[in-house]
């Protein structure tokens, strides 16, 4: 060993990666480790967890119902992202400033403040039950505990997500391409399809990747403000530990859960690199 | 602070941190939060919440804390999945809850409950007042309540219930095996007598009737009298406490049914290996021997005291809506937790995998 | 101040065992010298002046400060004052936090630093900025405080790393006078690494011309400048002309421009050697001389005070550069006759 | 612009902004249902809030336990990500992901890993056990806001202080860390609200005394129908009003400003650059 002193700080890197690579080690790593254990061993060792799953039309349907909410939901909060990020990218300083507050504000608050809301918001004796009765619509239908509810409540506090993955992106694009292309003969609407939209493309993505992967594994709003008929996958894995003590069933449903993810990450990161899903830098 | 001009600072983010941090500062010191006392001079209890708490802390809990200085703290919902993780975490949230025969049949036969013998003084109690290691203080009626407004024809019964055709609308029922099923057989036209041990094809083929139709599974009394008093459900099986409550908050007109009526036994037990266990023993003593306190209870909470001694606190008329009035108890069905040992573990998991996956 | 001699032997320095960032770095500067790294970026200066430092250690040879050796010491303990190239100011400081920075690490008495703070920015013409955050003063200032900082605690020696380079032409020159006359005062020595060779010519009292890791030449910039030892430093100082030739004997060489008689005379018969002739030595002549052609002009670049005439001698090309007094002589001309001494042919070996 | 996505995104902002405003007013709702508007007016929900140990004591812990996480996550967080951006080592993408990865899993999935890990470490329960867990989930945002600060930090200052005679530990007291401090603070916030808005984990590990406000929360809505939570949601909410609001004020007074400095004259702004 030298026995010089270094420039900065420590020589070398590891006392600098060693507290991340244990603290992850022992407090990430391993209990994800006995989840791929227990789904492997409870209640004995072997692989009738997943057979289970495989032969279960209910898993599946969870499966399914899982998979539609989510992609429900992406395209939803797009839908709505889209024009705010629009706008607030191409708008005046002082408009943008209240769009991206209004989205800051809405992107701080706690999903059980949020979720609360929404119970009230759309409970038998709230206002919007109110309004589709007083517009003589009798008996007005019952709106919570739907998946109905679920997915709007979850669109709602995901569109600040997706707003901050297309404005990061949307920043950058020079309002002169699409000048440029109106100067050279397109329809503002053609200059906006030809021109804008594949620029935002890398946004779009990013925010999607985000958003799905979010949702895929949501477990607060589902089982809040669904319908036990179409539990998400979050909810019955809850269900596996809360009700039936089921830690094996439990524990399977998690690596499948955890599966799918990775393979969304995978999938994004064969195409584009995992270090930009992140570079907008929110949570 | 001005120096930081050409750096990129945030207000927002200094002032926050060190305003969280103050506040958290000022919380500590804060009187107003109870810290428990030792350790041995606490019970933790496992309660339903809402009106069934504040009554149970009023007239069964506040007396015991006079009495031996023991402090009570309340965690809820009850839940048996929780009294089962304890024991393998060896981490206790409460040392005492109260299951229905059902479920302390089945939590003793999985030894989840310290035996009572010995450390309870049952000659001071009433005869049969010990069940399955539980004492069981009063029962309790899961009944059946709808919105007249909705069925002006009314509902009569479980078979009307799970008539969702004839009734269309909302439901909403316990997430509780033993209690769930025993609704649906009769709903099938079992006859009470016949009813256990359950026949348990029939019940979740009786049970898929309405399962598109049942909004919400509670998992607290207090939830299940609010889904009905704000109209989210038309109908739903609860206990008859809320089933009263929701009739008397809500705007609607609800209507109880207590044809049908399945009633519960509500048993008081030790957790296994509970570190306060010696507490939770003279709770349950104390209990035993608090007829007044109990007969209070159960008029707050429309509850039936197993206690004889208890209805010399109970006035003639608010006897007879208690559940276990005998002209009501002549038309319930009382479960039957001995006959449904057996098949309890089954019946929870089957039930479980039935809602869920 | 005390100024004190530095010596590197043989430093070398590799970070991949293959390239070598500093390969066998031998130099000797004297208490007082002002001494510049000159060379092109990527050239080894830079990392020798961190090595000096303690910023990077070399992987073998010794430096020593004075009569110590430095080796082993962390940056900290070196007492080395150093004027880095973007000053590296500390933005959350005041000037006077800035340039007291070095005291406070010495353990010096507050007034006694504040004295001395307030006397090291007198030095660098900046009185009653005490106050003033880095962020509020222009890149010469800032520069100014850079030197302050460096110069206050009274280091051995004061390393400079490209310090002018971010300032604009007439700051640069002000500057580089500022600094010249602050050596002067003060006595101490000073390392100055630039890549500016003009910069270097002027300041210096001895170069040393870096190329791929190795000093090609020290010597003084005169010396550097009329007698470069190598191809690399005639042409990295200067512009130059680089004639190709085989040694006849006597000084006489055999080049692609005729026979030409250089300064040098030690050389061997028929050994190839390069000759250097400055643009600016070469003259125009009213005939030929040595029997030489004329010069053809291709073109011509008006600078003013000179001219630059690019043309061919026979098969060479050939940069002159010709006083203004003699530019008009040249106007229309597409030919001319050229001369130069002898002694202003330089031979490199 | 146009004014017509000017006007579809204002409709969608009001569609952002307006839901959460609903729990203001039913925090003073004397009915304990959900009915909106409320029927009557009153403060108990607040008293309550404020005064009732199922609340109190949740607030603290989340509080504590929030205080706790910053800690944590910033002991690992800063080594982790100087050793990024500073050097090259072999498996450093791999390191890279390892950080990353508590992001990628989802949460749920971690809570059944520590739901059973900790319970045998008899960590279940325990503000330990929860301050790891939510630190696992701070660090991958706390790292990026570290390296991506770091990244754009000029090492010559901390040369300089070396070389000025501060030893490479005064150096990152005096001169790294300050310099740094604004994203040390914004890295920490978010680890702190990393951890005040977790539910998750906070459900299935942190049990009786030292349950999370978001358990409490969510316990509320799910079991006791308890009116309090309204009071808790307002309260939540009107700190991250107070907060975003905090955080524009200074944006205004500055432009404000600006626009008061364009009338004086472009001078008067820098006298310092004017002497050179």
């Amino acid at each position: 060993m030298k026995l010089r002193t270094s420039p900065v700080f420590v020589e070398g890197p590891m006392p600098l990666i060693a507290p991340a690579v244990m603290f992850l080690s022992l407090f990430f790593l391993v209990p994800l480790g006995y989840v791929v254990w227990m789904s492997l061993s409870q209640p004995v060792i072997g692989l009738q967890n997943f057979g289970r799953l495989l032969n279960s039309s209910l898993f599946a349907s969870v499966l399914y119902s899982t998979f539609k909410t989510a992609l429900l939901v992406t395209l939803l909060s797009l839908l709505f992202a889209y024009p705010l990020a629009y706008a607030a990218a191409n708008g005046s300083k002082r408009f943008a400033t209240f769009l991206l507050t209004v989205v800051a504000l809405s992107f701080w608050t706690s999903y059980l403040v949020r979720t609360y809301a929404w119970m009230v918001i759309l409970g038998n004796q709230g206002p919007v039950t109110a309004l589709l009765s007083w517009l003589g619509w009798d008996p007005a239908p019952k709106i919570l505990f739907t998946t109905f509810s679920a997915t709007l409540a979850m669109t709602h506090a995901l569109i600040p997500f997706m707003t901050m993955s297309l404005f990061a992106v949307m920043k950058r694009i020079d309002p002169l391409y699409v000048r440029a292309a109106e100067n050279l003969g397109a329809h503002p609407l053609r200059a906006f399809v030809s021109v804008y939209l594949p620029l935002s493309a890398p946004g779009i993505v990013n925010g999607c990747t985000l958003v799905f992967i979010t949702c895929l594994g949501f477990y607060v709003m589902p089982v809040l403000l669904g319908s036990p008929r179409d539990q998400m996958i979050a909810g019955i894995i809850g269900d596996q530990i809360e009700q039936t003590l089921d830690f094996g069933l439990g524990s399977a449903i998690s690596i499948v859960l955890l599966a799918l993810t990775l393979a969304v990450y995978a999938v994004y990161n064969r195409f584009f690199g995992l270090d930009r899903l992140w570079a907008g830098g929110d949570r | 602070m001005e120096m930081f001009k050409n750096a990129s600072a945030t207000p927002l983010s200094r002032r926050a941190v060190l305003g969280a941090g103050l506040f958290g500062a000022a919380m500590l010191a804060s009187p107003s939060i109870r810290r428990a006392s030792a350790e041995e001079n606490a019970l933790y209890v496992n309660t339903w919440g809402g009106d069934w708490e504040a009554s149970v802390k009023k007239f069964l809990f506040e007396p015991f804390t006079a009495d031996t200085g023991i402090e009570i703290r309340t965690v809820s919902p009850i839940s048996f999945a929780k009294l089962a993780a304890q024991k393998t975490t060896g981490v206790y949230e409460f040392d005492v809850t109260t299951l229905g025969v059902a479920d302390v049949a089945r939590a003793n036969g999985a030894g989840l409950l310290e035996t009572l013998e010995g450390h309870v003084d049952t000659s001071k109690l009433w005869e049969g007042a010990i069940y399955e290691n539980g004492l069981a203080t009063h029962g309790f009626a899961t009944q059946m309540a709808y919105n007249a407004a909705k069925f002006p024809e009314g509902l009569k019964n479980w078979s009307d219930f799970f008539n969702v055709e004839k009734f269309p609308g909302n439901r909403s029922l316990q997430r509780h095996a033993a209690r769930v099923l025993a609704i649906a057989l009769l709903a099938d036209g079992v006859p009470a007598d016949q009813l256990f041990p359950y026949d348990l094809d029939r019940a979740f083929a009786s049970l898929d009737r309405i399962k598109d139709h049942v909004r919400v599974w509670w998992t607290a009394g207090p939830q299940a009298r609010q889904i009905l008093t704000d109209g989210e459900v038309d109908m739903a099986g609860l206990w008859d406490s809320d089933a009263f409550g929701a009739k008397e908050a809500s705007k609607e007109p609800i209507e109880i049914v207590w044809d049908q009526a399945v009633v519960d036994k509500a048993c008081w037990i030790v957790a296994k290996d509970s570190p306060r266990a010696e507490n939770g023993f003279k709770l349950i003593s104390h209990i035993g021997q608090n007829a007044e306190g109990l007969a209070k209870f159960c008029i707050a909470d429309q509850n039936g005291p197993m206690n004889p001694k208890s209805f010399d606190f109970i006035p003639a008329e608010v006897a007879a809506r208690m559940p276990t009035h005998p002209e009501h108890l002549a038309r319930a069905v009382m479960l039957d937790g001995a006959k449904l040992l057996p098949q309890l573990d089954e019946l929870s998991t089957r039930f479980e995998s039935w809602v869920g996956i | 101040m005390n100024a004190r001699s530095l010596t590197l032997s043989n430093i070398t320095k590799t970070y991949d065992g293959r390239h070598m960032a500093a390969d066998d770095v031998s130099l000797d500067i004297k208490a007082g010298e002002f001494v510049s790294f000159l060379g092109p970026s990527g050239s080894g200066k830079t990392t020798t002046l961190m090595m000096i430092a303690g910023f990077q250690h070399p992987t073998s040879g010794e430096i020593r400060l004075g009569e110590r050796a430095i080796d082993n010491l962390p940056p900290h303990k070196r007492n080395i004052g150093m004027v880095f190239q973007n000053y590296a100011l500390f933005p959350h400081m005041t000037v006077a936090d800035n340039v007291g920075f070095p005291l406070r690490m010495r353990g010096v008495a507050k007034q006694d630093k504040e004295r001395r703070s307030r006397e090291a920015l007198a030095k660098v013409g900046l009185q009653g900025f005490e106050k003033r955050v880095p962020s509020e003063l222009s890149g010469g200032q800032q520069q100014r405080v850079a030197l302050a900082r460096a110069l206050v605690f009274e280091p051995d020696i004061i390393l400079l790393d490209e310090p002018l380079g971010a300032l604009d032409k007439a700051l640069r020159e002000h500057m580089q006078v500022e600094l010249k006359r602050i050596h002067k005062d003060l006595g101490v020595t000073m390392v100055y690494v630039t890549h500016d060779q003009s910069e270097a010519m002027t300041m210096s009292d001895r170069i040393a011309v870096f190329n791929q890791g190795r000093i090609e030449q020290v010597g003084t910039p005169n010396e550097i400048y009329r007698a470069p030892k190598t191809r690399f430093v005639a042409c990295f100082i200067g512009d130059s002309n680089l004639i190709e030739g085989s040694a006849l004997g006597g000084g006489r060489f055999d080049t692609p421009v005729g026979i030409v008689e250089a300064r040098s005379s030690q050389t061997d018969r028929n050994r190839r050697a390069d000759l250097l002739l400055r643009p600016e030595m070469i003259r125009i002549a009213e005939t030929s001389q040595g029997g030489r052609q004329p010069l053809k002009i291709d073109s011509t670049i008006n600078y003013g005070d000179n001219l630059l005439v690019i043309g061919k001698l026979g098969s060479q090309a050939i940069r002159m550069r010709v006083p203004g007094a003699d530019a008009r002589r040249l106007e229309g001309v597409s030919e001319c006759h050229v001369t130069w001494r002898a002694e202003d042919v330089h031979v490199i070996a | 612009m146009n004014v017509w996505i000017r006007s579809l995104a204002i409709l969608i902002a009001a569609f952002v902004a307006a839901p959460m405003f609903i729990v203001i007013p039913m925090s003073f709702s004397s009915a304990a249902s959900l009915a909106f508007p409320p029927p009557g007016y009153t403060l108990q929900n607040y008293v309550n809030f404020f005064s009732d140990p199922n609340w109190t004591q949740p607030l603290t812990n989340s509080l504590l336990i929030g205080l706790g996480t910053v800690c944590m996550t910033m002991l690992v967080a800063v080594p982790a990500s100087f050793a990024l951006v500073r050097h090259v080592f072999i498996g450093r993408t791999v390191f890279n992901l390892l950080i990353m990865l508590p992001m990628i899993v989802p949460t749920i999935v971690m809570a059944i890993g520590y739901y059973i890990y900790f319970g045998q470490l008899r960590l279940v329960q325990s503000y330990l056990g929860v301050i790891l867990a939510h630190s696992c989930i701070a660090l991958p945002m706390s790292t990026l806001i570290l390296t991506a600060a770091l990244k754009g930090f000029d090492r010559s200052v901390e040369r300089a202080a070396m070389n000025l005679g501060a030893s490479p530990f005064t150096t990152f007291r005096l001169i790294t860390f300050p310099i740094l401090r604004p994203a040390f603070t914004v890295a920490g916030l978010f680890a702190f609200i990393a951890s005040f808005d977790e539910a998750v984990i906070g459900l299935f590990i942190s049990g009786r005394d030292k349950a999370t406000l978001p358990r409490q929360m969510f316990n509320a809505v799910r079991q006791e129908a308890d009116p309090t939570i309204s009071a808790a949601s307002s309260f939540l909410f009107l700190l991250v009003l107070a907060g975003v609001c905090i955080w524009l004020a200074p944006q205004l007074v500055r432009r404000r400003t600006r626009l008061l400095g364009q009338t004086d004259g472009n001078g008067a702004a820098q006298p310092a650059a004017a002497t050179s």
